[in-house]
C-alpha cells in the first residue's frame, strides 16, 4: 500500500483543497443573489407582460457580473438556468422568448428585436443576408417571413429594395397583411444615409419593393432617430431630428440638441412635423391610432393626444414623474432610435431609469395609465437585503412587451 | 480486470515516483517565490506610505490618496506569484515530452522494460498522461492553498484601513490567469482542462508517431496537429462557412466543438494504441 | 515453438532482413551468428514486438504476439533495462509487481550464483555486474523462452565463464533459449542449433553436433567458410 | 574433472570416451549412479542435450542401465565390463603399435622401458 501512498496523497490532496475552494466560494457568496421589487405605489400586477433583462454587479460579493431576467413577475438569474439555455442566452428577454418557444423558427435569424414585430398570432421577420452573415456587405434584398403561432407555419418572401443601397432594416409595423419597412440606406443619388420606408402587403407580394418615403428628404435633415417601439403594431411613427451642439477641441461633437419631432403615417405615406412646447420636456409615442405627447418639466408631466389629420392637441391630464428625467435619456451619441427608456402599450406608460443610492444604483421603473391620469406602479429593484448591500449596481437594459397579456 | 487495474495503479505510482522530486522542485519554487511576494509588496507599501507621510508631513489618508490602497490584486500581479504559475506550465509542458523521450535517452533504455511488461501498452500512455495531470492538479492545489495563506498575511502586514476592499475571489477572478486556471467557475475550469487533455493526447500521439518513424513521424506529426487544429476550430468557423451566424445556436455550436475534441482524443488515443502496439521501435 | 516466417525489414533503403524463417524449439539452444549490423537484434526486437517489421510473421506457441507474450518470453537485452537509481533489490520488486512468472526462489539463487548484493545501486556496478543483473532479471522469470542478446559483449572473462555456466545450468533446462553474437568460442559446446546470417538471409542453419559428426566441422569452421570465402 | 573437448570431433563422443575410461580405471564402478544428464553437462560446460545422447549412446551399447524414475547407472553385467576393458586395451595396444612400429625394437628392449614408465606415473600420483 505504501507504494501507491504517494500517488494517492498528492490525488486526494489536489482534490480536497480544489473541491474545497469551490465550497468555500459557494460560501463566501453568502446567500446567493436573489432580487425583488420595492413598491413605492401600485401594484406589482401592472407589470404582468413586461418582461426585461439587466444586470446586478457586486463587486465584492460575486466573482461575475449576474444577469438576470425579470418574466412573468418572476426574478431569474441566467446562472441558474441550465448550462445550454446559458449558452443560448440573449440579453433580450423578447429574443429570450422566441428562442425558447419558438426554436426552430428562429434558426437562422438574427437575434435582434428590431428586426422582429409580433402580434398575437404572428410573428414577423424582416432582415437583410447582412444581418445573418457577418461578412456579407449590406446589400438590397430583404427576407420577408412570417410566422404563424398557431399553426407553426413559415413563408418567406425575398423582396429587391430599390431605390437605395446598404439597407439596414430597424423596425417593421405590421397593420394586418400590410407591413412598412423602415430602414436606413443611402438612397439613389446621394452619399448620406437616410430613413427609407418601403411598404410590403402579404396578401400581394412584391418581388421588387420602391421606397414610399425618405424621411431625411421630407424634413430636410441629416441627423433622424425613430422610435423604439417594442410591439410596432402602431399607425404613426414618431421621428425626431437632431442638431449638433457644442463641439471638443478636437472637432468632435459632445452634444446633441433634439430639433423636431415629426410624425409618420403608414397608411397615407405622409409626414407632418408636430408643434412644440414652448418651456421643459417634449416626449412623442403612440399607439395603434393614437399620438400621445407629453410636456414634461421637472416632476410634473401634461400628457395630450395629437391628431394627426387636424393637428390639434388634445390635453389628457397631467401626472407626477417618479424622478425629473426618468424616461428620457441625453445621450452624447446619436443613436438610430430614441425612447429607449419609455414606452407605450395598452394606453400605459412605462418608465425606467437607473437611479443612483449613494455610490451604488439601482434600476426604477414606473407605470403610468393615461386613462386616470394615475401612477399604476413605481418601484424599484433591489437585493433582499436592501440598500444596505454595498457595491450593488443593478440596471435594466432591455425591456419588451408579450403581446399575448394586453 | 483488477489485475490490470493494479497494474496501472503500480505503473502510474512507479511513474509519479520518477517525477515527484521535479514536482518537488516546482512546489518549492513556487512557495519560495510566493512568500517573498506576500512579504515584500505589503512591506513596501507600508514604508511608501510611511515614508510618504514623513516627508511631506501629511496625514495617512493624504498619502493614501497618492499611492492608493493596496489589494490583493496588486500582489497577484506580480512577477512573485505569476513567475511560478509560468515557469509550472512551462516545465509541465516540457515534462510532458521529457516523460516519454527519458525512456530512450542515454545507456538505460527503460524503454525495453516498459514495452516488456506483460500488460497492454495503453497503460504506459495513461498512466503518463495520469501523472501529468495529478501534477498540474498538484500544483494548482498548492497555488491555491499559496493565496489563501498570502491573503490573510497581506490583512495581517497592513493595516485594514490601507487595504482596498476587495475580496479574495473578486481579486482572484479580476485576474485572467487565475480566473482560467483555478476552478472559479466550474465550467470554464472544465472546459480548459478539458482542452488540456485532448492537447496532451494529440503531443503524446506526436511523440509516439516521431518515436515510431523518426523524422518522417516527425512530418507526419505536424500534419496530424495541422488536422486536429482543423477539427478543433471547425465548429468555430461553421457558422462562416454556412454565411449564417445564427444558424446554429451557441449550445449546439458548444457541443459540436466538444464533439470534435471528443473525436481528436479518441483518435488520438487509437492512433497512439496502434503505434505503441505495432510501430514503436526500441 | 517460436516460429519465424519469411520475415523482412529495411531501415530507409537498407534492407536489413530479406526473407528469413527459422523456428526456436523448447530445450534447445539456439544461436544467432552473424558479424555486426547483419540483423540480429532485429529479430530479436522482433519477436518482441519491439520494432515493426516490412513483412513476415512471427508466432510463439502458434500465437500471435501480444502482451500476453511476455508472460511467456523473457527478453534480455544489450543494454539495462532497470533504473540507474535503483539498487539490485528494487529492481527485482519491481519485476515482481508485474509479472506473475516472477519466481522469487530462483531469483535468490541466481543473486546468490553471481554473487551479486542486492543493496548495490546499478550505476554504480561494473558492466560485468550490470549484464549480471540484466541477466537476473530475465532469467527469474518462468517463461518458457529466453532471447540473449549479445550476452558477452565486453564483458570480462571471468564474468563470462559464470554465465556460460548459465547455459549448461537448471536456469534454462527445458527453455527455448535463443542467443545472438559475434564470439562463439566461449559457447560452441553448448549450441543445439546454429543460425548463420549473412546479407539479410539465412546462409545456413545446422545443428552444431551433426555438423561436426558428418562434416567433421567446428561451427568456427563454418563460420570461416562463410565470412572469408 | 575438468575435460578439454576438441571442436572438431561430436562432443558426444568425447564424452563416451571420457566416461568409458573412468569405467576402465575404476573412477566409475558398475553400478554406480551416473549424475543427472543436467549436473554432468554442468560440470562439462556442455550442451545437456549432448550428454543425453551420450548416454542413449552408451545404454544401447549397454555400459548403462536405466530403471524406471531412478538415475541411470553403470553396468555390473561382467561380460560387457570385460569386454569394454578387452576393446579399451585393444584400442590403447592398437595405437601403442602403430605408434612404435616405424622403430626397429624387439619386445626384450620394450619391456622395461614399460616398466619404467610405469612406475614413474605411479610416483607421480602419489
Amino acid at each position: 500500500m505504501t507504494k501507491y501512498s504517494k500517488l494517492f496523497s498528492f490525488a486526494f490532496f489536489s482534490i480536497v483543497i480544489l473541491l474545497g475552494l469551490v465550497f468555500y466560494q459557494f460560501r463566501s457568496q453568502e446567500s446567493s443573489l436573489s432580487l425583488e421589487f420595492y413598491t413605492d405605489e401600485g401594484h406589482i400586477d401592472e407589470l404582468s407582460g413586461v418582461n426585461f433583462t439587466g444586470y446586478a454587479f457586486s463587486s465584492t460579493r460575486t466573482i461575475y457580473a449576474p444577469h438576470f431576467e425579470f418574466e412573468e413577475g418572476e426574478f431569474t438569474f441566467r446562472t441558474d438556468q441550465p448550462l445550454i439555455q446559458q449558452l443560448d442566452y440573449q440579453y433580450n428577454p423578447g429574443m429570450n422568448r422566441y428562442v425558447r418557444d419558438y426554436r426552430s423558427f428562429m434558426r437562422g435569424k438574427a437575434r435582434h428585436l428590431s428586426l422582429f414585430t409580433e402580434t398575437e398570432t404572428s410573428i414577423y421577420y424582416t432582415a437583410t443576408q447582412s444581418n445573418t452573415n457577418w461578412q456579407a456587405a449590406p446589400d438590397e434584398h430583404v427576407f420577408i417571413s412570417h410566422f404563424n403561432k398557431e399553426t407553426e407555419e413559415e413563408t418567406t418572401f425575398e423582396a429587391l429594395l430599390t431605390g437605395g443601397a446598404n439597407h439596414n432594416v430597424v423596425a417593421t409595423y405590421v397593420d394586418d397583411s400590410a407591413l412598412t419597412l423602415v430602414t436606413t440606406g443611402v438612397p439613389e443619388g446621394n452619399s448620406e444615409h437616410s430613413w427609407l420606408i418601403y411598404a410590403f402587403d402579404f396578401d400581394q407580394p412584391q418581388e421588387e419593393l420602391s421606397p414610399v418615403a425618405d424621411i431625411n428628404r421630407l424634413t430636410g435633415s441629416d441627423m433622424i432617430q425613430a422610435d423604439s417601439s417594442r410591439l410596432k403594431t402602431e399607425r404613426y411613427i414618431p421621428f425626431r431630428s437632431l442638431q449638433t451642439g457644442e463641439i471638443d477641441a478636437f472637432g468632435n461633437v459632445i452634444e446633441y440638441h433634439i430639433d423636431s419631432y415629426y410624425i409618420y403615417d403608414t397608411q397615407s405615406n405622409t409626414l407632418k412635423e408636430m408643434p412644440d412646447f414652448e418651456e421643459g420636456d417634449m416626449v412623442v409615442l403612440s399607439e395603434l391610432e393614437r399620438i400621445i405627447t407629453g410636456n414634461i418639466q421637472g416632476e410634473k408631466a401634461v400628457w395630450y393626444e395629437w391628431a394627426f389629420d387636424t393637428q390639434e392637441l388634445n390635453e389628457l391630464g397631467s401626472t407626477v414623474m417618479a424622478t425629473s428625467s426618468i424616461g428620457r435619456i441625453h445621450d452624447i451619441f446619436p443613436w438610430l432610435e430614441f425612447n429607449e427608456n419609455i414606452h407605450l402599450t395598452n394606453g400605459h406608460l412605462y418608465l425606467t431609469e437607473d437611479i443612483s443610492i449613494a455610490t451604488e444604483s439601482r434600476s426604477l421603473i414606473q407605470v403610468l395609465s393615461l386613462d386616470t391620469m394615475e401612477t399604476v406602479f413605481s418601484g424599484h429593484i433591489d437585493t433582499v437585503n436592501g440598500p444596505q448591500d454595498l457595491d450593488m449596481d443593478i440596471s435594466i437594459q432591455e425591456l419588451s412587451f408579450d403581446p399575448s397579456f394586453f | 480486470m483488477k489485475k490490470t487495474l493494479k497494474a496501472f495503479l503500480n505503473l502510474t505510482a512507479f511513474e509519479l515516483d520518477r517525477l515527484s522530486k521535479f514536482l518537488y522542485a516546482l512546489i518549492g519554487v513556487t512557495l519560495v517565490a510566493n512568500m517573498i511576494g506576500y512579504v515584500l509588496i505589503p512591506l513596501r507599501f507600508t514604508d511608501r506610505i510611511n515614508a510618504y507621510m514623513v516627508q511631506n508631513s501629511v496625514t495617512e489618508q493624504q498619502a493614501l490618496e497618492v499611492y492608493g490602497e493596496l489589494s490583493f490584486y496588486d500582489i497577484l500581479q506580480t512577477s512573485w506569484i505569476l513567475g511560478p504559475i509560468a515557469l509550472g506550465v512551462s516545465a509541465l509542458l516540457l515534462y510532458a515530452f521529457f516523460i516519454w523521450y527519458r525512456e530512450w535517452l542515454g545507456k538505460n533504455t527503460f524503454a525495453y522494460r516498459l514495452l516488456m511488461l506483460p500488460i497492454p501498452r495503453m497503460h504506459i500512455f495513461y498512466s503518463k498522461f495520469v501523472v501529468i495531470y495529478v501534477s498540474i492538479f498538484t500544483l494548482i492545489a498548492i497555488q491555491i492553498v499559496s493565496l489563501i495563506f498570502g491573503f490573510n498575511l497581506m490583512s495581517a502586514l497592513v493595516p485594514s484601513e490601507w487595504l482596498r476592499h476587495m475580496s479574495f475571489f473578486s481579486a482572484l477572478s479580476m485576474h485572467p490567469f487565475f480566473y482560467y486556471i483555478l476552478p472559479l467557475e466550474p465550467w470554464i475550469f472544465l472546459a480548459i482542462n478539458g482542452i488540456g487533455l485532448v492537447f496532451l493526447h494529440v503531443t503524446f500521439t506526436v511523440i509516439l508517431l516521431e518515436r515510431s518513424f523518426s523524422v518522417k513521424g516527425i512530418l507526419i506529426g505536424i500534419t496530424y496537429v495541422l488536422i486536429t487544429l482543423l477539427i478543433a476550430l471547425f465548429p468555430a468557423f461553421l457558422p462562416e462557412l454556412i454565411g449564417n451566424h445564427y444558424y446554429l445556436y451557441n449550445s449546439e455550436l458548444l457541443i459540436l466543438t466538444v464533439l470534435s475534441l471528443g473525436l481528436i482524443s479518441f483518435t488520438s488515443i487509437m492512433i497512439s494504441r496502434f503505434l505503441l502496439n505495432k510501430k514503436i521501435t526500441v | 515453438m517460436i516460429e519465424i516466417t519469411d520475415i523482412h525489414k529495411q531501415f530507409g533503403r537498407k534492407k536489413v532482413l530479406n526473407g528469413v524463417s527459422f523456428t526456436v524449439n523448447k530445450g534447445e539452444i539456439s544461436c544467432l551468428v552473424g558479424v555486426n549490423g547483419v540483423g540480429k537484434t532485429t529479430i530479436l526486437n522482433a519477436i518482441m514486438n519491439l520494432t515493426p517489421l516490412k513483412s513476415g510473421k512471427i508466432s510463439i506457441d502458434g500465437e500471435k504476439l501480444t502482451s500476453s507474450l511476455y508472460n511467456k518470453i523473457a527478453f534480455i537485452p544489450d543494454a539495462a533495462i532497470s533504473l540507474p537509481h535503483y539498487n539490485v533489490q528494487e529492481s527485482m520488486d519491481f519485476m515482481a509487481d508485474y509479472y506473475d512468472t516472477w519466481n522469487a526462489r530462483r531469483a535468490k539463487d541466481i543473486v546468490t550464483f553471481f554473487r551479486l548484493n542486492p543493496s548495490d545501486k546499478l550505476h554504480d556496478l561494473s558492466k560485468g555486474n550490470q549484464a549480471k543483473v540484466n541477466l537476473l532479471l530475465g532469467l527469474a522469470l518462468d517463461v518458457d523462452y529466453i532471447l540473449m542478446d549479445e550476452p558477452f559483449s565486453g564483458i570480462d572473462v571471468f564474468t563470462r565463464e559464470q554465465i556460460t555456466e548459465v547455459f549448461s545450468s537448471y536456469l534454462v533446462e527445458d527453455r527455448g533459449v535463443l542467443i545472438t553474437t559475434h564470439e562463439i568460442n566461449d559457447i560452441e559446446h553448448l549450441l543445439d542449433k546454429v543460425i548463420l546470417l549473412d546479407e539479410g538471409k539465412i546462409y545456413k542453419e545446422f545443428n552444431a553436433e551433426v555438423m561436426r559428426e558428418t562434416e567433421g566441422k567446428s561451427v568456427i569452421d563454418v563460420m570461416r567458410e562463410v565470412y572469408n570465402g | 574433472m575438468n575435460v578439454t573437448f576438441n571442436k572438431r570431433d561430436p562432443i558426444y563422443l568425447q564424452v563416451i570416451t571420457h566416461l568409458k575410461k573412468q569405467m576402465v580405471s575404476g573412477d566409475l564402478q558398475p553400478g554406480e549412479e551416473m549424475p543427472s544428464r543436467r549436473q554432468l553437462a554442468n560440470q562439462l560446460k556442455i550442451n545437456p542435450n549432448t550428454v543425453q545422447r551420450a548416454y542413449s549412446e552408451m545404454e544401447e551399447q549397454r555400459l548403462l542401465f536405466t530403471e524406471t524414475n531412478r538415475p541411470s547407472r553403470i553396468t555390473e553385467d561382467p561380460a560387457v565390463l570385460k569386454q569394454l576393458k578387452k576393446e579399451w586395451l585393444n584400442q590403447a595396444i592398437d595405437r601403442f603399435v602403430s605408434a612404435i612400429d616405424p622403430i626397429d625394437l624387439s619386445l626384450e628392449d620394450l619391456m622395461p622401458m614399460i616398466q619404467e614408465e610405469l612406475s614413474n606415473r605411479k610416483k607421480d600420483v602419489k
